[in-house]
């Protein structure tokens, strides 16, 4: 049932800090033994250069619609229970949390395999762009070869 | 046709703008508009990849377009 | 330097509930783009069989041993910035949790690797003790062939 | 000499007890308390797996015992 699978599936882009506790409590179940989370968070510099901050855009509604695409596709490949996927969008200061990505699965070797599809994924399609801001300057990140 | 494109991280910068608006022949498709793009634009070039998404799908370059549909410019994504 | 090596790992046997964002918060660094956090809980079944709680219980010198042990394999092996793990003892209720292990690392793959090398090794060397108790009985897992 | 040994998990429940004391010849090694131990309590050959640690390592069949030493049975571990 659609309304069922839907349910198991939290999808949130949130301009405010992530909370990693939220995606554990969403996940976490008496029927599954365990969960893997990813959490992201922004470095203090790139190829040793400081960044001072980051800045993420997105195209929400189809970074949205592609982040649940992801969560279907590993929920369907690795029978996870539930899946939490918090993307944060906006002004992000360092050590602030960019994503947390929570998996639950009856075993453990599949919820490591989905949670790790799940980010690798999320950085090839969700169109959600980052600004490295540096002292002379800044770049989107990825965008040139 | 008159079609409104979004434009997102350098895509933005690269255009100049939020969106913008092309008057491109009926029945023009992905690949048409991104040659339209890199010819008024000679930086799309200069990027890693370039997608076009259509009311909120990437598309390839055979899908062809309508007056009404939500196009955006997706320039290499970097999320997470 | 060993003092400084042992800085950046954080084991604990607890007999309280664990709190997952106590691992969260001493792997986040500034410098590691990501963390992978696993967190084992107990299971509502096993094999179909409903479980009403569980009990751990553990050689605690040893057991703090071979759990510093693990983390520094992983820590050489994959080159992680810091690991946190930590074991409940005691009576657990159903979904309660019985391990984090989070793991920081400079890039995420090794980070997923590292973290599941922890829980793999740990349901191997680590003398901790889990006992099932069903409506009918009870029963040390794994135990017998 | 006069061996102490503590039991863990099933060990505990197989010796009826958290720990027991053994006399054993002087250079009994591993190997040597594996066999007396399933010579008094037929149970332990029922287990997947019987191990000793010897102040806190685990230590194989060849192992010599001393008497001061901490000695303790593990059956199966189960964490996590």
């Amino acid at each position: 049932m659609i309304t069922e699978e839907l349910r198991m599936i939290d999808i949130q882009l949130k301009d405010t800090p992530l909370i990693p506790q939220e995606c554990i409590d969403y996940t976490t179940s008496d029927s599954a033994g365990g969960s893997t989370i990813f959490i992201g968070t922004v470095r203090n510099k790139t190829k040793e250069k400081p960044v001072i901050r980051l800045e993420f855009e997105a195209y929400a509604p189809m970074a949205i619609a592609e982040l649940r695409k992801i969560a279907e596709q590993a929920k369907a490949k690795w029978s996870a229970e539930k899946i939490s996927i918090h993307h944060r969008t906006g002004v992000l200061q360092i050590g602030e949390i960019a994503v947390v990505i929570a998996v639950a699965t009856p075993h453990r070797k599949a919820a490591f395999e989905a949670c790790q599809y799940c980010i690798d994924t999320l950085k090839e399609t969700v169109p959600i762009w980052k600004k490295e801001i540096f002292e002379d300057g800044e770049i989107w990140v990825a965008a040139h070869p | 046709m008159k079609i409104e494109i979004l434009a997102f991280g350098i895509a933005k910068d690269i255009v100049k703008g939020r969106s913008l608006s092309l008057d491109l022949p009926s029945g023009t498709n992905v690949g048409g508009l991104k040659a339209e793009l890199c010819g008024r634009f000679p930086n799309f070039e200069k990027l890693k990849s370039m997608a076009i998404a259509v009311n909120e799908e990437y598309q390839t370059d055979d899908f062809s377009l309508s007056e009404k549909d939500e196009v955006v410019i997706i320039p290499p994504v970097s999320g997470g």
